[in-house]
């Protein structure tokens, strides 16, 4: 990273915030300490708190308890319009009566900014984005995308020190999307600014943050480095929402140092034991099982005995679901150098007890499918 | 999947009927208006403009046509100013009071006009309003604020109140914002607002027949007061006037409130 | 982003104020037709069902009202006919013509009262059909039927032309679409169309003075005339009734409209 | 695949069909044969053709030139309530005012299908989309992937021997599509009809089709399965269309038998030339070049030099874009075990020649973002 250090980013502290709507907790008791310069995502699926806690920051929702800091200054009670932050909206939010020079001004107007500095910094924000061409158009003149950096230009124009984005490319199709997000890591790596970013995109959350902190129902679950929840989730909500994975429940028992499960009469260990009373599931990642023909594997090893339900092509590998002795469902990613299986094939599942992750089960962690 | 070319071309055929019949009868009066007889018969004889003139010249013309001026100026006033407070108000407000309020509101455009004009009138025989310009305008404007009220919601509807909450974030005020932004967003439906209360003023007849005397009369009651008298053609000349001023005021209206909302103001 | 609570507060009894403003006179004519004195004066004094009586009893009362609803009854019938058909070929016709002969056939709601009745005034002197019944038929019918276009238009504009497609691709030819899947979704348009025409034939009055003579005289004409004669109070009655009547009508109509369509018919 | 042995599907013949609008050529000249039974996904950009294909197929829209044969007969002419073919659009299109039994009922009721004989068929599609406890609701009452199920049951009740799928998923969101493309195969696979589908999702054609036909500017670019189009692209469209590519532009000499391309000063060499006079291009997937610290590379290999533009963590990998000496993007995907780089990092692209694709350029390869 290279910030420009006339324009370091805020430090933000959210102590045990709750955001309660009569008895519904929007949000219950979150903590989270966003580094200054950090890209900061807060990624989860609708509903689990994420969007209330960027309108705390931004100061669009009151608290109802807890602490909020932004560069170390409580702004509990301070109105959206001092808090001297930037904002991008998922629906764009660009004023349709104003040019595209105008719209970039417009806060720089407000802060009685001279003129001929004011043209300076709206044009230099426009380059920013790549959208200095473009001034003397009308927001309804432009793309979808074109309109998003727009005002992206808009909420940064102002140099504040704080840049919250809420799903600014949910609207976009993919390949625009994609585009954008490198965009965004690019423009963050210019400012310095902090960011943080609302998404339910577990991808778009791998791409562009330094940390992630993953919400369920009004809590965080987890907060780490993309790798970290990926390799090893906290919870197994956790670890369903990043990334595809096999888990794998049954009969558990546990002695001091290792973990046996037996699913559908075949038994399996891992190294590690979980405290508490929970019954612990396991959780594999799809690069860690590996699949071949009954009978070859070797007696040491984790094996589960399965039949090939689904094989997809995926250029640049194949993905297999397999279907276990237990009915449940195991997703198997093998490079394209390795065997190939055809469907309703008999085949073996085998993997090495240290990849499996220990989690305490929850049965909320399916997401149910309609 | 298209219709048959029969199918289509008999419903052009009913189309273009209908709206021949409908137009016509607004269509025959500017021609009449030009008639050289003094007769509303038509087809009319030869062209000329003395039904013009003798509007222009007669005082009782006169007179009805500057009353029906003042009064709709004044209902276009206050009619727009209440209706743009009171659009503002259901718009802010919780949905079912606001379903309720508007419900209310629009009351004056649904109920017939004789029942209206009744109950106004009944009113002003006690409160000796009958004949009087603050009768007029009082009765006007309760059919006119309605016009305004939809105009205004209609566009405050459509307004987005996310926009406010990005000027928020841009860092300004309730003040600020409602200047900048809201004010400039819905300006095109409060000034059509304004040409509809005007227009629909202007044209009122039934309750102003009801509540009218010798002192005052506005113009659509002194053509149906000349009408009723003998078929003087002035009427038509102006029902030509009348007609050409409610085109020009409604579709000034229309096209603000249709308008791509994109350029500046 | 929230408005401060004095704004919200004294926006809403603007609101309030305006409401009631607007509602006054009609709900004054209910009482009054319960009035003991013969008179209209406000607030009526004790209770009685005399002028009810006096409508039903009085020749006069009586024949008007049959007289309206003979001229609705056909009036609705006739333009539902002609407004369904106008508004599909409108539908299905190019954005254009469609466009200016929508237009055109709204006009009868634009254009003054007073104006469409010189009109048709001059047209049925030639004609002889003033204080006929296809005289007020026809006239009423050119008023009532951009209502029925309104009303099936917004149905046709909601109804998915895209469904007639898929009913081709599971076998259905054009005729047989036409039945199961496109006149059940518009029918509440059509219906609502049919009460509104009823409505506004009952109700209308300004073209309706033109062209009544002493042979045949509408109910709205019937109370005018009455009105004009002496204060009795049976006018507050048959305004009741006929509020009544209208708020049946058009709240029926608006229900039709709005109704989901999700619901079997 | 298990096809029902009573209703194999229909093929299907496109025999240089052309469709005109005016000067505007909407389809300009397509062949294609479609085997009974098989999964054929019609794939390219919006504008491409490639709905206008499934229209002409349906009957929804007249061919200007050309032949269509379905099972063998010719249906130009026959309008689309006579073809018997089972249409599922993106928009549902279901009759919100009949429930969803009367809704599937619907194509039988029209046949003339007895009352008793309809009852068990439309229980029986209801239960193959998973949806036979839905029978008395209505359309409006249920979410969008219940509703396209239905539609997919309303679709296949009458036993169609051929079924059309017009971007059926497009206006559901990423969890459910997956989870729907899979019920989609097991269909397929169950009916053994006939199922032509129409994406401009690429990931979406991999995982569902046997065939992929892709389309571009009204023309069939290239026919063949996932694989083919992903290992043997046959035009520099089809490459970039389909998964991730590095495309190396540069001055290009050829002798016999191998091509050599010089881009900004460094040559890389295929082992193979492209016939005609277009200057060549290199086309060569993410997985088949490898990173390196510079001076390591042994003297034979291809190698470029570059800089590391931007590294991205995938979970199951890492994606690093390099910008190259002639300022054009390459992408390479890596293994995380793997050595990893950091952003600005020189670096050097190693691949095999072999590996290289020679496609003739094109210019309108590259999609124009906004």
């Amino acid at each position: 990273m290279n910030p420009r250090p006339d324009n370091r980013g805020a430090a933000i502290d959210l102590e045990s915030v709750t955001k309660a709507y009569g008895a519904f907790k929007a949000l219950n008791g979150v903590s989270l300490r966003i580094e200054p310069g950090e890209f900061m995502t807060l990624l989860g699926p609708s509903g689990s708190g994420k969007t209330t806690t960027l309108n705390v920051i931004a100061g669009f929702t009151d608290v109802t308890s807890g602490k909020l800091l932004v560069g170390a200054k409580s702004v509990v009670g301070v109105p959206a319009h001092k808090r001297n932050i930037g904002v991008v909206f998922q629906h764009y939010a660009l004023f349709p009566h104003m040019t595209v020079g105008r719209n970039v001004a417009y806060p720089l107007t407000l802060r009685g900014v001279e003129q001929a500095k004011r043209k300076r910094r709206v044009a230099e924000a426009l380059d920013m984005v790549k959208m200095g061409d473009f001034a003397h158009r009308y927001p309804s003149e432009l793309s979808g995308g074109q309109q998003q950096r727009v005002a992206l230009a808009r909420a940064i124009v102002f140099d504040p020190s704080l840049l919250l984005m809420d799903e600014p490319l949910g609207a976009l199709d993919k390949k625009l999307r994609e585009w954008l997000q490198l965009e965004i890591k690019r423009i963050h790596r210019e400012l310095g600014t902090t960011f943080v970013y609302v998404t339910h995109d577990q991808e778009e959350a791998l791409v562009l943050s330094d940390r992630i902190a993953v919400f369920n129902r009004g809590r965080i679950e987890q907060v780490g480095t993309g790798r970290q929840l990926y390799d090893e989730p906290a919870t197994l909500f956790v670890g369903r929402f990043i990334g595809d994975s096999t888990v794998l429940r049954g009969e558990a028992r546990s002695d001091g140092t290792s973990t046996a499960l037996t699913v559908a009469g075949e038994t399996v260990t891992a190294p590690r034991r979980i405290a508490g009373e929970a019954s612990p599931v396991m959780l594999l990642r799809p690069e860690k099982l590996t699949i071949r023909r009954p009978g070859k594997a070797d007696a040491g090893a984790n094996r589960l005995s399965g039949t090939i339900a689904e094989a997809i092509y995926l250029g640049s590998g194949s993905k297999y679901e397999v279907k276990l002795g237990d009915g449940s469902t195991a997703i198997v990613r093998s490079p394209l150098t390795g065997e190939s299986f055809g469907l309703g094939e008999k085949v073996e599942l085998c993997f090495d007890g240290a990849d499996a992750k220990l989690l305490p089960d929850d049965c909320t962690a399916d997401t149910t499918l309609t | 999947m298209e219709m048959k070319p029969l199918t289509r071309l008999i419903l052009g055929l009913v189309c273009l009927l209908v709206a021949i019949w409908l137009v016509a009868p607004t269509l025959v009066v500017v021609p009449m208006s030009f008639n050289v007889n003094k007769s509303l018969a038509f087809p009319p004889q030869g062209f000329s403009w003395q039904w013009y003139q003798n509007f222009a010249t007669n005082a009782e013309w006169s007179t009805s046509f500057l009353n029906s001026l003042k009064v709709a100026s004044i209902v276009a006033v206050l009619a727009t100013v209440l209706g743009t407070l009171a659009a503002f108000g259901l718009d802010r407000m919780k949905a079912r009071p606001a379903n309720l309020l508007r419900m209310l509101m629009l009351t004056p455009m649904v109920v017939p006009g004789v029942v209206l004009a009744i109950g106004i009138y009944a009113v002003y025989l006690d409160a000796q309003l009958v004949g009087t310009l603050p009768g007029f305008v009082l009765a006007h404007t309760i059919l006119a604020l309605p016009f305004v009220l939809i105009a205004v919601s209609a566009n405050l509807e459509v307004f987005d109140r996310r926009l406010e909450t990005a000027a928020a974030s841009l860092g300004a005020g309730a003040l600020t914002t409602f200047r900048t932004v809201t004010l400039p967003l819905i300006l095109p439906g409060i000034l059509s607002g304004l040409l509809f209360a005007f227009a629909t003023s202007f044209d009122e007849i039934v309750v102003s027949l009801f509540i009218t005397n010798s002192y005052l009369k506005t113009l659509p009651v002194q053509i149906f007061s000349s009408i009723t008298r003998d078929a003087d053609p002035t009427v038509a000349a102006v029902g030509t006037i009348l007609l050409c001023a409610t085109t020009i005021l409604i579709g000034g209206g229309m096209l603000l409130l249709g308008r791509e909302r994109k350029g500046r103001l």
